[in-house]
């Protein structure tokens, strides 16, 4: 079996080489794109975190193209996962037919979209400004990340600079490892106090109940019904 | 008191602003027994509000009652609680034979009783079942109804309905037990007995039924008299009062002779007759564990009445007697019984003008009282406690209804 | 089997892995499809038996063994209902999205030592990031319906899920640290050899941890008695309430997959993942513990070795959801917060210094304890293991920096 | 063939994604009345830097097959993630509470410090 077999359609298909990395770059950097745009348009609260949804994840994606993977699943975890799920709770709390979709006027939109254009046009314009960030990469399959990332958080650099043999090795990063660890203690007990309730001090009514039990009914046969225990 | 009330305070925290919510639960709700609607007022998974709307099985029962004679009547009786047909069989006959000063014959009298008991424990695995079917654990269920079935057979032989009897009628019964019946029973009895550790070890004793049950929908025992709730309702809040026990001479004449302990807590403890769990730690008297717990107990009591009633029949010399016919005219006058149903106090009133259809009929249904009081229990409870408490009331709609 | 097709068939070789790439992504769906459909006909029958019933008996001859697929059909026919006042895009997409969260964790599977979709170096972690993606197709899904019980359904989803995510990654970085790799594959290898190498049996601590893991996947997997979002007694079906069809059966796919997944994922991590109990093939002398001379016979003996223990697993938890009743959200919160959190921080504390102290697990540590001198071979699977761990292992890094820094 | 336009991904395609992403989450941040809008703007904007980082630090990416940021860009992305995820607690939090004080999310009415 060879390829003279199949005729036309191979030899056709056979001058085709496909980049995968290119190819699932232009998927997941259009799919990015995309829903960061429809996040920008759309007005329901609930469809900007679904598109926003799709736009980390795609961005994960990019991470994992990059040969970020460790970063990629992090990206997953916390933020699709984690802030999301925080966020589209935030918004079933606040789900009020006139709040989901709160409309922005026309007027805002045209004089933002022109300063984004601006902005956008400057930072392209700046990302194709240096010559050797445009040269396509080796592809050299690195060795993971994960592991000399750990390294690095707890103080141990063993990536490519200590490798070379510096005569000083760039240190870790244990100090903001240990301030973000505190910073997330904090947020977390900031939050908390936050959206701390009002509190309301409302009896149960099961607890009212609940209280009587102490007492002990006095009720025996068909007597009359006298009643010991409280009563609300 | 006050002191003791403000210790037990427990605060609800409103995190966020929230809107209230009414929720329709039912008609068309897998845990609403039937027809009932339960119209929820929450604010999140909170309950604030609970009304129970009912009316979708009505069927005009009593109006019909007052177009026919009281033994035409009976099958209207047997829709009510349909779970318990016997026993309604059994109030509105009793209800016309004390207006007609009648005394059934001793066999039909022990029969009765057997009939009876033995219904009781169908219904009670009924609710139990469903019960366990409201907490979300499917098997207790069928594990009911596999045992039912057998006492729907027993019945089937004994009157050819599995569901609408119409066998203990005015005056006796439509027809005595067939030949090899009481064997049958025993058997039934036999088999069945240690089936009740399984329930208890599935659903009494099991650690999340108990935190599911235990201190929820607290019913304390001058609200349960307050709202007339009867039965094991009324029991499971600690009231000791059983109609077979305690109720008009007709009916407690019919239990002379029998033993038997009312399933309630004295003490601190329930009546030692047979063995059963202990009481978990956190229930408290009236919950919905207690009220759970009243009806596994009446199963036991049931079955022992119903020992203590083959007993007595097979002892029993003498004809069974002929049902009365009817036909002719019922004195003027007006009469009202109460009888210990499985669901509580089922009475039946009627007024005859001294034709043979009464001029009145009404019947007080345990289950609409025992609802009415659904509304104070689920105040300030959660969603998924709003099953649990109307399970543990053990409402039939036929009976409310009519 | 790239090469094969670019060698033997003559195809381009971007022809070639797009057909190896649909050849494996049809294979992982037929997993999770097809294991779909065989759970939900073991489920009914497993829990007919529970409930002294037969279950079906008469679809396809005997057992009913082709129920599930009479009910897949009529699902197919069935009308597809939207509600009136449905988000009608969200409401489409919602079963789409819980689905392709449960397929895509399947991608950094091992089904064996070489056999996954692709061997990601943090497959662990990859795993349950997605699995507890698949929250949101309940959520878009309870929010779409337009339906007071579907929001409430979601509502308890969502805190639940989010919250028993804490105490699962905790659960599951026990493992990792053992094998000092997130990449299932080299934590899978690490408990080759005997059953006493399996990370369950590794110290008290992880025999603990491995139950907090499966109560804490069975809540994260929405199953009884976690199954809160969909409590049919209190919420009628809760978020997929106003589903029906095609679309309802994906949500049921999407959560026998991820049952599926999480059992694999616990046969992997604490239950020697698709090495037997006993080394087999190291005995016959068809592999010397790691390397592997026959990889195809293997293969699939691994294959199904880690399907055996998958589907232990998924019984489990059918065994509990027949038998108990359902939890309140209040009390799910309390088993999260209160108990699975703590223990398994303790638990992971715990086998931090059981590392320290005793290296090596229980068994093989008190094993060389007793025999004292005698090398046994448990001994020399254990040499044999630590002098294969790969050049990225922390003992050479570290070792490394302490060369570069000296 | 099409296919051609597929050998591609540099450093600088990573870099106009990202500022695409940028200016995305800017123009949420500037025209979103709802906080919610808001906050997701401000996730976009962090997930744009995020791409420059790891962009940068990708050794795969790197013209030599060695990047000049090395471990340090996939590390303040991580921070930055960590943060992000830190930001948005506190920020529905705050909205949280914004919503129980105004009973609404809409941020141009929360002019209360306005003169």
């Amino acid at each position: 079996m060879n390829q003279a077999s199949f005729g036309i359609p191979v030899s056709l298909f056979a001058s085709v080489t496909i980049d995968w990395h290119g190819f699932f770059f232009l998927l997941f950097a259009a799919i990015a794109c995309i829903s960061a745009l429809m996040v920008v348009l759309s007005d329901n609260v609930v469809r900007m975190a679904l598109h926003l949804v799709l736009s980390l994840g795609a961005t994960a994606g990019l991470f994992f193209l990059a040969g970020a993977e460790f970063l990629g699943a992090m990206q997953l975890m916390i933020y699709v996962g984690g802030t999301l799920v925080l966020l589209v709770f935030g918004v079933m709390l606040t789900a009020q037919t006139q709040l989901v979709s709160l409309r922005t006027p026309a007027g805002d939109r045209v004089i933002a979209s022109i300063l984004a254009a601006a902005l956008l046009a400057v930072l392209v314009q700046a990302a194709f400004s240096i010559e050797s960030w445009q040269k396509p990469g080796q592809g050299m399959v690195s060795a993971p990340t994960a592991t000399p990332l750990g390294m690095a958080l707890v103080g141990v650099r063993v990536d490519q600079h200590a490798e070379e043999g510096l005569l000083e090795p760039k240190g870790g990063y244990l100090l903001p490892f240990e301030i973000v660890s505190v910073h997330l203690l904090v947020v977390l007990i900031g939050a908390a106090y936050l959206a701390r309730a009002k509190r309301r001090r409302v009896p149960r009514p099961v607890d009212l109940v609940a209280s009587v039990d102490s007492v002990e009914p006095t009720f025996s046969g068909n007597s009359d019904t006298t009643v010991s225990g409280g009563s609300e | 008191m006050s002191q003791i009330l403000d210790e037990d305070q427990r605060i609800i925290e409103f995190d966020v602003r929230t809107d209230e919510m009414l929720v329709n639960m039912g008609p068309q709700h897998p845990s609403t027994h039937g027809v009932l609607r339960l119209v929820l007022r929450t604010d999140g998974e909170i309950v604030s509000e609970m009304e129970p709307h009912i009316g979708y099985l009505h069927r005009c029962a009593e109006k019909i009652g007052e177009n026919l004679t009281a033994r035409q009547w009976i099958p209207y009786t047997d829709r009510m609680d349909y779970l318990a047909a016997m026993n309604m069989n059994l109030g509105w006959s009793l209800a016309v034979e004390k207006l007609l000063r009648y005394q059934v014959s001793e066999k039909a009298r022990h029969l009765r009783v057997l009939i009876v008991e033995l219904n009781r424990i169908a219904s009670h695995l009924v609710g139990m079942g469903a019960y366990g079917l409201d907490l979300g654990t499917f098997s207790p269920f069928l594990y009911a109804f596999r045992e039912r079935e057998k006492i729907l057979d027993l019945f089937e032989e004994v009157c050819g309905a599995r569901l609408t009897y119409s066998y203990i009628t005015v005056g006796g019964m439509t027809a005595d037990l067939p030949p090899g019946w009481l064997q049958r029973c025993e058997a039934f009895l036999d088999q069945f007995e240690p089936i009740i550790q399984e329930y208890h070890a599935l659903l009494t004793t099991n650690a999340i039924f108990v935190k599911r049950t235990a201190k929820i929908g607290v019913l304390s025992p001058e609200m349960a008299i307050d709202y007339g709730c009867t039965g094991p309702v009324l029991r499971g809040s600690g009231v000791d009062i059983d109609l077979r026990r305690d109720g008009e001479s007709i009916y407690t004449a019919m239990h002379d002779g029998y033993a038997f302990e009312v399933a309630v807590m004295k003490d601190g403890h329930y009546p030692r007759d047979h063995k059963y769990p202990a009481v978990p730690r956190d229930a408290i008297l009236g919950d919905c564990w207690h009220r759970f717990f009243v009806r596994m107990l009446e199963v036991v009591q049931s079955m022992d009445l119903v020992r203590q009633a083959m007993d007595r029949y097979s002892q029993c010399k003498g004809a069974l007697g002929e049902p009365l016919k009817l036909a002719e005219k019922l004195p003027a006058g007006d009469t009202y019984l109460e009888t210990e149903c499985p669901k509580g106090q089922m009475g039946f009133y009627l007024v005859t003008d001294g034709t043979s259809i009464p001029w009145r009929v009404r019947a007080r249904s345990s289950s609409f009282s025992n609802l009415a009081v659904s509304p104070e229990l689920c105040r300030g409870c959660l969603i998924a406690d709003v099953p649990a408490i109307v399970g543990s009331l053990d409402v039939v709609m036929g009976e409310i209804d009519r | 089997m790239a090469e094969f097709l670019i060698e033997t068939i003559g195809l381009p070789a971007w022809l070639a892995w797009t057909c190896v790439a649909g050849l494996s992504a049809v294979l992982i769906l037929n997993v999770i499809a097809g294991g779909a459909l065989i759970f939900i006909w073991a489920e009914r029958k497993i829990a007919a038996r529970i409930q002294d019933r037969l279950g079906p008996t008469r679809t396809g001859g005997r057992f009913g063994w082709l129920q599930s697929l009479a009910d897949g059909i009529k699902l197919l026919a069935k009308e597809d209902l939207m509600p009136e006042g449905a988000d009608a895009l969200l409401f489409r997409l919602a079963p789409y999205v819980s689905f392709c969260a449960s397929f895509c964790a399947f991608i950094a599977l091992p089904f064996a030592f070489d056999t996954v979709g692709q061997r990601l170096n943090v497959g662990v972690f990859f795993v349950v990031a997605i699995l507890g993606l698949e929250v949101f197709g309940v959520i878009l899904a309870g929010y779409a319906s337009a339906s007071k019980w579907s929001l409430f359904g979601a509502m308890r989803e969502a805190a639940q899920v989010v919250s028993y995510e804490v105490p699962l990654g905790m659960c599951v970085v026990v493992p990792v640290m053992l094998a000092g790799s997130m990449d299932l594959v080299t934590i899978g290898e690490k408990q080759a050899g005997w059953a006493m190498n399996w990370f369950i049996f590794h110290d008290p601590f992880t025999f603990i941890i491995f139950w907090v893991y499966c109560t804490c996947a069975l809540a994260s997997v929405n199953r009884a008695p976690f199954d809160l979002a969909e409590a049919e007694s209190e919420l009628v079906a809760g978020f997929h309430t106003e589903y029906s069809g095609l679309r309802w059966s994906f949500f049921f796919m999407a959560e026998y997959g991820s049952m599926f997944l999480v059992s694999a994922l616990a046969a992997i991590l604490f239950l020697g993942g698709w090495n037997g109990p006993v080394p087999v093939s190291k005995l016959l002398g068809l592999s010397d513990g790691v390397a592997v001379t026959d990889p195809f016979a293997l293969r699939i003996v691994g294959c199904m070795n880690l399907f055996l223990k998958a589907t232990a697993g998924v019984l489990l938890m059918m065994w509990i959801r027949w038998t108990l009743p359902r939890l309140r959200i209040d009390q799910v919160m309390t088993t999260c917060l209160k108990y699975c959190t703590p223990i398994a921080a303790a638990m992971f504390l715990g086998v931090m210094l059981w590392q320290l102290f005793l290296p090596g697990g229980l068994v093989a540590g008190s094993f060389r304890a007793a025999a004292g001198v005698r090398e046994g071979w448990l001994e020399q699977s254990y040499r044999k293991q630590s002098a294969e761990e790969e050049s990225l292992s922390v003992k050479t890094l570290s070792r490394h920096v302490f060369e570069v820094s000296r | 063939m099409i296919f051609a336009l597929l050998g591609v991904a540099s450093v600088s395609h990573y870099l106009v994604v990202g500022a695409i992403l940028f200016s995305c989450g800017v123009v949420c941040m500037a025209v979103k009345r709802n906080a919610l809008g808001v906050l997701m703007g401000i996730e976009l904007v962090l997930n744009g830097a995020n791409l420059n980082f790891v962009a940068f630090g990708s050794n795969y990416l790197a013209a030599d097959g060695r990047s000049p940021l090395g471990l340090d860009g996939e590390v303040v992305a991580l921070f930055v993630i960590l943060l992000a995820a830190a930001e948005a607690a506190v920020a529905l939090a705050i909205t949280l509470n914004f919503y129980n004080n105004h009973a609404t999310v809409d941020v141009d009415r929360a002019d209360d410090l306005h003169g």
